[in-house]
Order: structure tokens, then C-alpha cells, then sequence
């Protein structure tokens, strides 16, 4: 039998497809459990329904519009239901394989969002939004960057973005941004005087073995994104991934230690994922210790994003998605621009030598997807809100949506009647303590 | 000294307490319970089959009061947690003969504050 | 014949048994419970945010008792339960006026037994 | 008005409250507990090392009910709890002096309509 | 070093085990996820149990029975120990390979059958028959369509079953079919008037994970069932498998809300199994769009499935594993004779213009498949019922089979002595909802 | 294109990489199931912590300790930070991916401990210790083995231990007695006549589902240490893997019915974890039939070390750890020079005709192994505890490390204030239950 390296090729980017599918169990995980034992049964459908629906409607017009024939620059008008592919040929079969790695990629940046819009959304309008932000808002962004679109051809080499801090994580942080401003936070969330409360997840647990497995699963993301296994490249972005991720939650912890004299195990978990989604976009052009820094500094862009979101945004977030992937995929997509070396992927960033083009590309097409992905999710989730409603009615959620929404609890044999934590009574450093009657009107009313 | 008990809508609890402590009720005992009444439940489904869950999540609030504040912390439960719908709940009132605080061994009304 | 209801930390609640034990108490019915009192509660944090647990973890005894047991019951009780910290409690007694044993239908005294 | 303390095996919670329904009794409020007896624990183990399971699971109910109702109350329940085993449980009946319903402010038999 | 192909079958192989091997951890939490917090620890061991005492049993005389040599047709007699295997050649070394595939593939059709009579069976008996399943059962069967058996030279193509709709699950499932009737329903599952009592599992979100892990797992199932890495097929298979999921999922969501207005989860995540079923014997043989509608069709075969069992034929399947893997693997494998397209595989069905032909081949051995599996499972379940019985006694279901079985509870922490769930009242939509009495003598007595 | 091997290898890498990486979620799993709800968040915290304080910590130094020029034969002194790594070559790729693969080899040893020490350790004590294990401990022990250190030019064929039963394993099975050792029991542990208490895990689904993540784990762990794609090595080490593990789950279940007549869940699940630590030195010089019996007396070994620890030695460890990861890695280890076979990796064992020279090897390196690993790991944890000490406080340890050490529970809306298992009374066989008081001192002094 001849060579052929393409056998190779798929069988990298099917290991690949299948680590990053996982990373569906690792949201799935860590979004129940960040989030109220009322709600589990709700969260997870709406993560088994976000693959479901969004690997369909991915092959049916995601793809075309992504990576099909791109002649303005702007979107993809060809390969829908993969028409193009020729299954008769060995590179169709590679093509196949490419697809499948594009879905599974899709999924995740749809199911991002339904971490933020968690625990008040209506589950007939989250499906609905699933189905626009895998058929037009991810792929009609992801064809400027990855499709051979405008962002593609800005500078010397292009928007860089190796493997989707931007394409795949800031899209689905900015998409759930929109989103948990329209749908507003939990019943709760906030006392009359605009403190916030917390309200912590129900099993630490599970959202650690979600975090694990999204770790693991960031070998596949990261490394699959070289779309071939006949390259030594993705050694080395495996060692960055690795270290970006560790830096990220090493920073995370001291971070909140410093602040707050606390070893935060939720914001440990949450600077784990900051450091790996910083170091997304730059994972294949970065030395070791680049790659370290700039997870670390993800682990703590994700602390600082978490505190402005809660505390001076007022955006609810129960499990930290919009900080996680919006922020810090924002700063690694920078950090490219920074901290890139000629060395590792053939382009050097500011600090290296390579002067401000390459960090000026990289802002363009951070603001770029804020711009598009924000404001078309913005018009999306309002015209659902204004037509079939995106919010649970306030007894819906103290309900809890498995029974309001699923006509059944997430765990039937072990419900909490008493909240154990007394969500009412937050005590903010250096912020008054609010009334007792202020409270009752926001969370009873 | 009496005991009332009071069986409330959960999420009233966090009202019900701040009103308790500003009649000077200075401590309680809660539980989980479970409540059977006009309420009714609610009809779940699992895969097709449909099941009624009979019982509603409630707070249970023992507390052991003198004579004197039996008035106003039965008025302040009630104020605090209606909302005016069924299943609002139940307060009854038992007579307590003595109290001891496990600490100290002090007893009675004084065990009480 | 009297219910005597204790409130104890969680962690005694070995120790009182064995005691009850000693005394001759042979039944009791324990539940799950939260108290607020002076002890207080703890200040907890997620995500950096800081908020108070108001309700601390406690064992509720029930233990239905004829007259001639209740003052070793209740002795028995505050010496195993006692630590000597905030928290450590409460017990009251109220009257029952009828006591049966479902297995036989038993009454009173004899059910107790 | 009476209180009926009940404590029973945790399977025989469905008769008991169809039996109740049956004489009338509308209302009334469970909890899980845990009972110690005669009729023992179980003895369990863990990686070799035995140890006794000292507290069997019971479900405690509280029914509150006027005088006319506490006989055939007791008897619905003595009947639909027993099965003949030890560990079938206690009831016991103490005095309420009264009985409000939150949601109306209604007081003493009428709020247990 | 001199290009040898075969490493890459090796490291394609292993990666498709190391995945087919983790759907036990799938079995495992969606099975524990699917039934009640006091038999978690048994449900588990079993899972355990079956995988090891299935590797030892099958590694002995199962993988001689189905892939030795086959004279007849209809059982293997060489390979016992592997004793035919050269380890001194890398052939010989292919070969293991192979051997830990069929392993794992032959462990999963085991566990297949723990969730179908979970709950109220002894663990004993269970092991016994686990060693009846991997050791003679399955291998027998197996050894008619994958070594060389009557059902391979059937028709022009043979019987395609490509990775075991019918060889693994429906045989898992027919087994289960017949542990379930011989075991009986749970204590409590039909009234005294035969309707069917709800006993909803005790967490959705294990089974969730579950359902996420077997997802997962099926790109190994599927794809690896090439035994080869040097074929662009591994790619179309990916594809095919999960557009099947997907559509299964969505099939099952949207069949159950229509009949019962309720977005089930439990139905839900079984529609996506039933997918991943239906789909596994035509994977590598038809279109994208034909696999998409297989699995559509999966998913609502599924629901069906359960009503017709769990109402009209009252076995009491607590995980739904007949509906799902005897059910769905029968509709996906006679969906080859129909939806099969030469464009993709070389054989044409039904709407392909291929005639009748291989339909009625795969008819065959579908019923070849019910029927000896159906009755040799449900003759061995007898003889262990007969002789130390099947079924835990009524108060041991009541205690649980954790401390039954194995004297410890699997959450000793958390045990919840409510059944908050009122499991005595079923709702029955359009049924009279049966008297107090008649339940009580069921479920108590 | 022309062929070039090194890209296999690194697929195969990389691919094994990423599972092992996973065993971090099976031991997260494994040793949060095993022990009590209250120490959640704290197992949890500790487990992401090691893995990400390892990471950064083995690539600093670590590595370059192991693996670095190593003249004295004790210990490597260079390539920190990777500094020997040429990025530009497809060689120095492989490097990298050598070099990642090790990391999370470094990883486990360090997560072993973590168990062990648990319930009842402060977490900054613990992190110390991490950087402690895997800056040194670990790569110096590791330097003597693989890095062609003393150990590796010992005898005919050096020590053999082909994927760590030692180098990882007892390496970190010994820190965890030393550091179980160090810390002391959990208070309750031992009743003032010293009799142990049974302290049951608070989820066996959760411990299963580590149990299974682990065993798919080594297949990348044992298999991977080929570090190459490019043999057929691999297939059999799978083989090996599997039978062993199998063959320890049953032992292990079979001795405890044996001794208690009870199917014990958590025993089997560490005897399935004891084959697979057993079989990890031999996976690659056995035949099946070896390795089956390697991984059952493996099942057994733990078996009695767990008796062995708890009764007789009173050092608790929660998890099992020093069991299965110190004894059964031993075991594994002495197992290569009776069972190894020249047939299957070139090198005859005492029982295959290969004379006690390759078992007295083994037996040397067994004891290095604990006397370097016990002492140094002793004298840090000491040290350790008489600076800012081991030991939470009794009234930490009552209410939980999660809310001492992280002020937030595990599990804030499923909390159960009753221990319902009552641990004050254990029922010791054949032992005089000891009498309420002396409990009573022990538990709550
Ligand atoms: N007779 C009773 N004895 C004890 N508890 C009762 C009784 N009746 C009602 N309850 C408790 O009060 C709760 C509310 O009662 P319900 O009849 O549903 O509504 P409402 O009190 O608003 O009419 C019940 O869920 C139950 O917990
Ligand atoms: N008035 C009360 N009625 C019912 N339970 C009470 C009352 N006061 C205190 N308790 C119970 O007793 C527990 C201990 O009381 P606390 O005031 O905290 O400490 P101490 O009794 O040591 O002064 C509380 O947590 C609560 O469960
Ligand atoms: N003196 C008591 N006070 C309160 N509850 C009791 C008392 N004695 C028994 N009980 C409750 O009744 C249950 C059954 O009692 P037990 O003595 O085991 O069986 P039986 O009542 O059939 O003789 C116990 O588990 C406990 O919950």
C-alpha cells in the first residue's frame, strides 16, 4: 500500500472531532453545576438540545455560509448540505472529516451561551436562538476569519486566530452577553439597591469534572485546529494549551486570594477555562512561556470581568460564560499581537519585534465580532423576547425550571425545600448591608 | 411559654425571618417539610407517564416564645409571609412547660433571650 | 407523660445517645434541622462575593417520655450535649396526652416501653 | 384542637394518606426522620470495617385537628401504617391551644377546613 | 523506517477502544442517573462487574467462538486464550488489537442489559448471566454475521450490519427483553389495575453525562469499526453518526412534546441513544441526509417503543435499554435495506434502486437475531431463576438493593427517607385513575 | 509528501496525552466519591491544583531534573524551561510532545497523594507539598529509571518498569503514606481502644465513574509509553491493560465476599484500580495470561494493604491510595521478574527460565523507590507541619474543609446536617465494640 498522508490527516481531525465533542458533557457539567438543583434538568437539555439542533442546522446552511464560495469576502453561498463534497475521492472524505470538526466547533459556541442565560430562560426561546446562532451569527462571522473572508486578508498576515478565541469563544461570550442583558438577571440576583446576591451552584463536583473534561477536550480544540496530523505543530500546542491553562487557574486562585483572603474553588475553575481559552488564538505561535503568561493573565481577566459584570454591570452570569469567553478570549486574540514569536508560528507580535500591525489586525477583529455577534444577537434575543417571551415568569423560577419548564425534577428523589443558603442576606465588603425590606421586594416581587 | 409552629411557603422564609427579628424574636429552629392540603400538587411527567407529586416543598419554624411575644410573632409571621395564594400555610400554638438552654442550664424565660 | 423536643449540634448527637442510653430512654425520633440563634451563621463567598449562611446544621430529638423519666432524660441530654460554645442548644417539654404504638396499639405508658 | 404526632416506615406513607383522605382529614405536614428503637439498624460495611447504621429511616406527620377528629384520625392511621413488624411506629397527641391559617387569618377550626 | 500502514490500523484501533471502552462509564451514569438513589451502588457494580468478568470471559472462549475459525457457519472453535495469535509478528500484533476492540464492543452488549432488569435483580444472578452473555450469547451470534457465518453469505452483500445495530444491540436488547420478563416489574411499577406507575431516576444530570459519554463513545463504536485508520470511510462515518444523534434527539423532543406538551428530558436523552443505534449498521453506507432521517426515525422508534413496553406490554424497563438498543437497532438495521446508497457503500437499498433483495436479507437476520437471542437469554434467565433466583425480595427493593446486596448505601451522606415523589398516584392521561386500595395491595404489599 | 514516522509518534503522543490528562477527572472523582460531602469542594480544589501547580512546576524544573543531561546517574541538569528544545526542528516537536506526555505522567504521582491525605489536610500545606513532588521527588526518583540514571544500568537489562507501577505509582503511593502519616487520622478515624471506624465516601456513582475514567486513562497511560505510534507494541500492551485490570476487579470482589460475605462496591473499585497499577510495569513483557494473573493478585494485594493500613498500622487513608497505588505498584513491579516472557517483550522472568537476576533487579528498585520516596516525602511534609502546620482543627474538620479552607460548601443546596451514618459505633468483627465513652473522647475531643 502507497502513502498517503491524508489517512492521517482524518484520523488526527476525528481524534480531534471526539475530544471536542466532549466538551459538551464538560459545559454540560459545569454549567448544572454551577447552577440550582431546581434548574439541572433544565440546563441540561438545553445542552443536549444546543448539539442536537446546531449539528443539524450546521450541515444544513452553517457550513455553506462558513466555508463555502466566499467572493465578497462577507459570507459563504455554496456546500450547503454539503453538496460540494465528493464522497467518491479520498479528499472528500478529508472534507467530511473537516466537517464534522466544524460542528463540533459550532456546538460549542452555542452552547456557551446557554450557561449565561441559565436559571430564568424560557427553553422554547433558547432553542430558537440556537438555531440562529448556528446558522447565521457563528458561521457569517467565523467566514471572515476562517472562510477566507475580509478579517482573513487585513495586514501582513491576517486576522490571527489559530484555533478560535475569537471565532468560536468570543462569539459565544458576546452572543451570551446580549442574551443576559435581554432575558435580565434571576429573580434575586440583585437586592433593591442594586447589590448583588450570591447564588452558588449545587455541586461543586460536577462543574470541577466539567472543567476537567473541557480540559481535556482542549487538546482536540487546540490541536485539531491544525486540520492535519502530519505536522509536529500540534506538540507544541498541546505543551501551550497545557500551561495557559494551569497559569490560568494558578492566577485565578491567588488573584481571589489576594482580594478576598479566600481560596475561591469557583473562581479557580473559571480561571482554568481563561487560560484556555486565552491561549486559543495563539496556542501554535507562541513559545512556552508566552503561552504561560498569557493564561495567566486569562486567569485573571476572567476574576476582573466576573467583578465588573456582577458588581458594576449588573449583567447576571451564573456561571461566569461572558467573562470566561468574552473577556478572555478578547485578550488572548490581543495577545497574539503581543506576544507572538517568528520562532514558533512565523510571525513575530509587538514585544518580539514585530511592530504594532499585527496587535493593531488583532483589535479590528476583536471589535469586529463584538460589534457583529453583539448586536446581532442583541436583535435576535429581543424579537424572541417580544414575540414568544425569553423570560420565566417569577414564579416559574422559584419553582425551578425542571418542573416549570420539563414537568419534572432534575432530582426526584433528593429536592431541598429549605435553601439552605439564605440567599437574602448578602454581606458585600464595604457595601452596606441593605435592608431587610429592600431585599424582600426584589427577590419575593 | 408557648411553641408555635408555623408551616410557610419557602421562599418566604427570608422575610419572615427579618420580621421576626424586628419584633425581637431572637431564635428559632427550621426544617424541610413537605405539605398535603388545598394547595394540590403538581402533575409531573416521566417518559410519557404522567405522576402527581402530592406533597409541596414547605419551611417548617418551630419557635418557643414567652407569653408576651406570642402576639407579635404570630402577627409577624403571618404579615411576612402571606402572598395570598393557597398554601400559604399553618400556625398552631402548644403550650410549653419548661425550657432549658443546653450552654448555661438556664431555664425558662431567661433560657429564652 | 411528656415530649421532651431537643436542638443540639450535630456532632453530639453520639454522645447523647449513649447517654440516653444509659438512662433508659429506648426510643426517640431524630430529625434534621436548621437553627438560628446567637451562635450566628458564617460568612461565605462565591465568586467574590461574600453572603451569610444565617442557619447552622442541628439535630432535633423528639423523645416521648413518661414523667418519671423526663428529668434523666433531660439531664442525661444537657451533659452529653454540652460543649460549653454558643450553639450548643435548646430543650423543651410540652405535655402529650396520649401515646400508641402502631406495631401493637399499645397505649401510653406500655408504649413506651 | 390536637396535635397528632406520627412517626411511621416511610413506605407505608401512601396508605396512611389515602386512608386519612378517607375519614376526612385534608391537611397535614410530613417531614423525614430518623428513628431509633427496638427494631434496630442495620449493619453495614465499608471497605472490610463494620459498622452499625444506629437510625432507620421514618417519615414523620403533623396533623392538626379538632377534637371530633382525633379518634378516627388515629385509627385511619394505626390501620393503613400497620404491617406488623417492629419499627412501625409511634403516635402521640398533644394539646394546641390555637391554629391560624395564614393565607386568611382564619382562626381555630375554621382555618383547618 | 519503511512505511507499514498497519500502525496506523493499530493506533486507530486503539483509539476507537479506548472510546468504545469509556461508553461503560456512559452505561453506567445514565443507568445509575435513570433509577433510584438506593440501588446506585448496585447498578454500578454491576456495570463494573459486567466489563470485567465480560474481558475475561470473552478473552478465554468468546472471541474463539466468534471470530474462530468457523467451519460450519455457525460457531467459531480456535482462538481460545488467543491461542492462535503470533505476538512475535505485527500482524500478530494487529490481531490484539482487533481482539481488545471485540472486547469492549462485546462488554458493551453486556451492560446493555444491567439498566433493563436494574432495581430488583439479585447481583449473583446477574453475573451469571453476564458470563452466559459474553462467553457463549453474543459470540454466537456474532460469529453468524462478523465470522464468517451463515448470515454473512446471505443474499448478495450478506447480512450488513456495519457496526453491530443488530449484532451488539439488538442482542443487548432482546436479552434485556427477556431478563425483564423473567425478573417481573419493580415492586410498585403497575397497580393493581396494570397501569404503569412513574419512578423517575434519581438524577438527571448523571444521566445526562451519561448520555453525553455514549455520544462520544459511538465515533469510536462507529468509526473504528473500519479496524482500519488507512481509509477516508472513517470520516463519512463520523458524519453519519452523528447527524443521527442529533436528529434522534430532536425526533424524540418533538414526538413527546406532541403528544404529551412537555419537553421530556428523559425521552429526550433517550431519542439520542436511539439515533446513535439506529444509525450504527448503515454508518458506512449511506448518505448524510439518508443517516439523518434514520436517526430521526430512531429517535421516534424509541418513544414508541416505550409506550408500547412500558403501557400495552407492561415490562418494566427502567432505563429504557429495550426500546433503545433492541428496538432502534432493529429499525437501523433494516433501514440499510432501505436507505443504502452505493454512492457511499457500494450496496443500494429499497429507495436507492437496489430492489428488495438486501431488505430481505436484513429482515433475516434481524429475526435471526430476535429469536435466538430472545430465547436462549430468556432459557438461561429461567434456569437462574429456577435455581437461585432472580429477584431481590419485596423488602429488600423497598430498603434498596445497595444495602440488600451489598450492606452499604451508595450515598450515605445524602439519603433521602422521603420518596418525595409520591409514587403511589399515577396520573394516567385518558386512563381512570386507579383507587387508593388497588395501589396500596401493589406497591405494599 | 514524503513518509515520515515522527508524525505517527507524535499523533500517538498526543493522543495518549490527553488521557491520561483525564485520569485528573477520575481521580477527582474517585477520591470526592470516597470521601464525605463536606470535603468536596476541598478534594476537588486540591486535585485541579496539583495538576495545574504540577504543570507549571514540572516544566520550570521538574523535567529537566528527570530528563536532562544526567552524568552523575542521580539526577538530570538540564533543559529547564525546555531550554534544550529546538521548536524548528520535526525532532525537537517530538521533543515537545515527549515532553507533555511526562508532564501529565508528573501530574498523576502528584495527584495520588491528594487522596490520601484528605478530609483532614490544610490546602496551602498540600500545595507546598505539590511543588515539593513535582520539582523533585518525582524527577529525581524518575531520573534513576527513565532518565538513564543508576537504576536503568542495573543487571542485564536495567530495572524494567515500562510505564511507572513504580516511577509513578509507588512513587506516589509512598508520599501518601508519608504524608498520611504526617497529618495523622481524621478525627473519628479511631476510637480511643484504636479500633478504625468505617467513614463511608459520600457517592459511589461518582467513585464509579472515576473508576472507569481511570481505566480508560491507562490505556493512554500504559500504551503511550511506547512514545511511539510506529510499533505494534501497543496493541498488546492494551491487551495486558485490560486483562489485568478485569482480573483485579474480580479478585478484589471475590476476596472481600470471600472474607466478609459481602459483594463490597468500594473494594472492587480499588482492586480494578490495583490490576491496572500492577500490570503498568509488565504491560509490555507479559503475556495475557501473566498479565490476568498480575492484575488479580493485584486485586488481592490491595485488598489486604487496605486491611493491613487500617487495622493494623492505623494510618488512614480515605481513598485507598497507598493501597493501590504503594502496594499494588510493588507488587506490579516484582511481578516483571517472575512473569515476564521473552516471547512478548525480550526478557525472561524467574518463572519463564530467566534465573532471579531480573527479580532481584526489580526488588532493588522497589526499594529505592520507597526508601527514597518515604523519607524525603516524610522530612518535607514534617517540615511542612512544623512551619505552618498539617493539620485542620478538630472544629475545621467537623464542619468541613470546605467551609474552613474555602468558605463555601460543596453542595450549598443539598446539605445534610444529620451524619445519617453513625459513626460513632462501628461493629468490628471479632473486635469488642468499644464503649461509648472512649468514642465519644475520640470523636469529639
Ligand atoms: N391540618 C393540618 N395539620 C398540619 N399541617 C397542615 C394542616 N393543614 C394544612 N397544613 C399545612 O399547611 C400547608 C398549607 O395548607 P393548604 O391547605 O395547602 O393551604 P392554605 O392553608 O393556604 O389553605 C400544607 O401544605 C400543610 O403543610
Ligand atoms: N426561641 C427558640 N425557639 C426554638 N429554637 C430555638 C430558640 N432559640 C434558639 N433555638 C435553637 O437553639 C439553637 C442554639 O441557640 P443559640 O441561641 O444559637 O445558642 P445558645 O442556646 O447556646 O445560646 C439555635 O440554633 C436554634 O436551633
Ligand atoms: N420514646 C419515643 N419518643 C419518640 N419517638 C419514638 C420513641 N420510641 C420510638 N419512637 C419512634 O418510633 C419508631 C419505632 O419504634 P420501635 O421501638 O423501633 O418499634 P415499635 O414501635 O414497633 O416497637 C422509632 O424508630 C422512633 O422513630
Amino acid at each position: 500500500m502507497e502513502y498517503n498522508p491524508i489517512y492521517l490527516d482524518i484520523v488526527w481531525v476525528l481524534f480531534a472531532t471526539a475530544l471536542v465533542f466532549l466538551m459538551q458533557a464538560g459545559f454540560a457539567m459545569l454549567e448544572a453545576g454551577a447552577t440550582r438543583a431546581k434548574n439541572a434538568a433544565n440546563i441540561i437539555m438545553k445542552n443536549v438540545m444546543d448539539v442536537s439542533i446546531g449539528s443539524l442546522v450546521f450541515w444544513m446552511v452553517g457550513f455553506g455560509f462558513m466555508f463555502g464560495a466566499n467572493k465578497s469576502g462577507w459570507i459563504g453561498t455554496s456546500n450547503f448540505f454539503l453538496s460540494d463534497i465528493d464522497p467518491a475521492t479520498d479528499s472528500g472524505m478529508f472534507d467530511f472529516a473537516f466537517f464534522i470538526f466544524q460542528t463540533v466547533f459550532a456546538a460549542t459556541a452555542a452552547t456557551i451561551i446557554s450557561g449565561a442565560v441559565s436559571e430564568r430562560t424560557k427553553f422554547a426561546a433558547y432553542l430558537i436562538y440556537t438555531v440562529a446562532v448556528t446558522a447565521f451569527i457563528y458561521p457569517i462571522f467565523g467566514s471572515w476569519v476562517w472562510g477566507g473572508g475580509w478579517l482573513s486578508e487585513l495586514g501582513d498576515n491576517g486576522f490571527m486566530d489559530f484555533a478560535g478565541s475569537t471565532v468560536v469563544h468570543s462569539v459565544g461570550g458576546w452572543a451570551a452577553l446580549a442574551g443576559a442583558i435581554v432575558v435580565g438577571p434571576r429573580l434575586g440576583k440583585y437586592t433593591a439597591g442594586k447589590s448583588p446576591v450570591a447564588i452558588p451552584g449545587h455541586s461543586i463536583t460536577l462543574a470541577a469534572l466539567g472543567v476537567f473534561i473541557l480540559w481535556f477536550g482542549w487538546f482536540g480544540f487546540n490541536a485539531g485546529s491544525t486540520v492535519s496530523g502530519n505536522t509536529g505543530l500540534i506538540a507544541i500546542i498541546a505543551v501551550t494549551t497545557n500551561l495557559a491553562a494551569a497559569a490560568g487557574g494558578v492566577a485565578a486562585l491567588t488573584l481571589s486570594y489576594l482580594l478576598w483572603k479566600r481560596f475561591d474553588a469557583s473562581m479557580t475553575l473559571n480561571g482554568v477555562i481563561g487560560g484556555l481559552v486565552a491561549i486559543t488564538a495563539g496556542t501554535a505561535n507562541m513559545s512556552p512561556a508566552m503561552a504561560a503568561l498569557t493564561g495567566l493573565i486569562g486567569g485573571m481577566v476572567v476574576v476582573g470581568a466576573i467583578v465588573l459584570l456582577d458588581r458594576k454591570l449588573k449583567v447576571d452570569d451564573p456561571v461566569g460564560a461572558i467573562a470566561v469567553h468574552g473577556f478572555a478570549g478578547a485578550w488572548g486574540t490581543i495577545a497574539v499581537g503581543l506576544f507572538a514569536s517568528a520562532t514558533y508560528g512565523g510571525v513575530d507580535g509587538l514585544f518580539f519585534g514585530g511592530g504594532v500591525g499585527q496587535l493593531l489586525v488583532q483589535l479590528t477583529g476583536v471589535a469586529a465580532a463584538f460589534l457583529f455577534v453583539f448586536s446581532t444577537s442583541f436583535i435576535v434575543f429581543k424579537v424572541i423576547d417580544m414575540t414568544i417571551g425569553m423570560r420565566a415568569s417569577d414564579e416559574d423560577q422559584i419553582r425551578g425550571l425542571d418542573i416549570s419548564e420539563h414537568q419534572a425534577a432534575g432530582y426526584p428523589d433528593f429536592a431541598p425545600a429549605i435553601p439552605l443558603v439564605s440567599y437574602s442576606t448578602p454581606v458585600l465588603s464595604g457595601a452596606a448591608v441593605p435592608s431587610g425590606a429592600a431585599i424582600d421586594e426584589t427577590i419575593e416581587s | 411559654m408557648k411553641e408555635i409552629t408555623a408551616v410557610i411557603q419557602p421562599v418566604r422564609l427570608g422575610p419572615v425571618r427579618e420580621a421576626l427579628s424586628l419584633v425581637g424574636v431572637t431564635g428559632m429552629t427550621i426544617s424541610e417539610a413537605r405539605g398535603f392540603g388545598s394547595q394540590g400538587g403538581s402533575v409531573d411527567t416521566y417518559r410519557g407517564v404522567e405522576y402527581r407529586v402530592d406533597y409541596v416543598p414547605k419551611i417548617k419554624l418551630e419557635i418557643v416564645v414567652s407569653e408576651a411575644f406570642v402576639d407579635p410573632t404570630v402577627d409577624a409571621i403571618i404579615e411576612a409571609a402571606r402572598t395570598g395564594t393557597l398554601g400559604d400555610g399553618k400556625i398552631w400554638i402548644k403550650e410549653v412547660s419548661t425550657v432549658i438552654r443546653v450552654r448555661t442550664g438556664e431555664k425558662d424565660e431567661v433560657a429564652l433571650n
